[in-house]
């Protein structure tokens, strides 16, 4: 029962992600790839704690957290940059 | 053994998504989106180091794609766009 | 020294931070953590932890301040499932538009706590902040008047972030 | 344990649901500022349930999983409107099915073209 649900819940994050690749690769203009990148970012932080969770290690949770704070730097420096304009 | 139990599934479409967001920001012609296109590089190689269990490895591809890389190449393409500007 | 005193505050509760963040007692992580807080502590100036920021302590404000983080998660609960209507049902029923609204709000931190609260919330988010006014992305457009739309999206928080940040 | 492992399996499908609705409504939105709005709450309140799930699961990490959680309730506001104000400033459109628009008359009002 446990481990069905978090089967379904896997590829439910893995759909999400995968929908989220779709509005990056056809989404027009740079910003609506850049708002695909950080729902991609938020996604794969849930899958990396969740893999954490399945591999029983909990320096795993450190590497979510460090790609979170970062992908946030990435994200609002792309926003500044575009903000000053092209 | 086969191939699939070897690398399975999640792990091949990780690299799926790696090659096809490579591919965008190599032929891309936009600078900003090529930008986005390799930080999209970075956390899916970032995942992929996690799943074969490289915790540390993991973290500092997120430290220096996501982060420090996207801020480089955000200067870099301000600086030549003003060359750019200058003598067309 | 009167700026000296904030660097002083501000060390103790990153060092907290550290601790919680690393979850071990070893003495060489709590030497490293105490260095590190001394450190960001001197580069931040101490200005997050002034005088200002510790007048949230008094009683009234901290009731307040509690009783917002429930009605806040209600909130996005609410905004999810508004968001859940509208991306499952196939014709996608969207009317949107910019308005903008007013705030009565004066502190930096508390406009900043205001608008974040507002992009949580069900069908808004937050363009930008012009002094007192707030340019709101509405996924529902529901009044074109400034002074309706201030009071169907800002008045309900407004009343319990004017007690704690006023 | 049964009982407490099945309702921890429960709360992360509810927030894996809630992260695939965010990514279904970044894909059918007509536009940059709608994409936004879907993504941006879909996918806190998601990242909360997943988190609290696995909390659940196990509770030892329970204090490093609320800090991942708190953190991303405090940042992903702030990108998402550091993004839109980047977006409608260096021109990105509004839908066609926009009705009302009001940022360029608050811009003039305020001084800042």
């Amino acid at each position: 029962m446990v481990d069905l649900l978090l089967d379904l819940a896997l590829s439910l994050a893995a759909g999400a992600a995968l929908l989220a690749v779709y509005r990056l690769l056809m989404g027009p203009g740079a910003a609506s790839r850049a708002v695909a990148m950080d729902v991609l970012s938020l996604i794969i932080m849930p899958m990396m704690a969740g893999y954490a969770l399945y591999s029983g290690r909990m320096i795993y949770l450190d590497v979510a957290l460090v790609y979170g704070i970062l992908s946030f730097l990435g994200v609002t420096s792309l926003a500044r940059y575009a903000d000053k304009g092209v | 053994m086969d191939i699939v139990t070897l690398f399975n599934l999640e792990d091949l479409l990780i690299c799926a998504v790696i090659l096809v967001a490579a591919l965008g920001a190599v032929l891309h012609r936009n600078l900003l989106a090529a930008v986005v296109f390799a930080g999209v590089v970075s956390l899916a190689v970032s995942y992929l180091f996690l799943r074969l269990s490289a915790p540390d490895v993991a973290m500092t591809e997120a430290a220096i794609g996501a982060g420090i890389t996207t801020v480089i190449f955000l200067i870099a393409v301000r600086r030549t766009e003003e060359v750019e500007r200058e003598e067309p | 020294m009167a700026r000296l005193i904030p660097i002083l505050i501000a060390i103790g509760p990153l060092w907290l931070l550290w601790i919680a963040f690393t979850g071990s007692t070893d003495p060489q992580e709590l030497g490293v953590g105490l260095v590190a807080a001394i450190l960001v502590a001197i580069v931040a100036g101490g200005e997050p932890f002034s005088t200002a920021t510790f007048r949230i302590f008094h009683p009234r404000r901290f009731l307040y301040a509690l009783a917002y983080v429930p009605y806040l998660a209600w909130a996005i609960v609410r905004s999810n499932l508004d968001v859940a209507r509208r991306v499952l049902s196939p014709s996608l029923p969207i009317n949107p538009g910019i308005v903008r609204v007013r705030t009565r709000l004066t502190s930096p931190v508390g406009r900043t706590v205001l608008a974040n609260s507002i992009t949580l919330t069900p069908g808004t988010l937050t363009v930008d902040i012009c002094d007192d006014e707030l340019c709101i992305h509405w996924v529902d457009v529901q009044s074109e008047n400034i002074d309706e739309a201030t009071r169907e999206i800002v008045s309900g928080f407004e009343k319990y972030l004017e007690v704690i940040f006023g | 344990m049964g009982a407490q492992q099945i309702i921890g399996a429960a709360v992360t499908l509810l927030g894996t649901a809630f992260l695939f609705l965010g990514a279904l409504g970044i894909v059918r939105m007509p536009d940059l500022y709608n994409r936004m709005q879907a993504g941006t709450k879909a996918t806190t309140l998601g990242n909360l349930l997943t988190l609290l799930g696995l909390g659940i699961l196990q509770p030892a990490w329970l204090v490093k999983l609320a800090l991942i959680a708190l953190f991303v309730l405090v940042t992903n506001p702030i990108s998402s409107h550091a993004l839109a104000r980047a977006a409608y400033r260096s021109g990105v459109p509004l839908a066609d099915v926009t009705v009302r628009d009001e940022y360029p008359e608050a811009l003039q009002e305020h001084g800042e073209a």
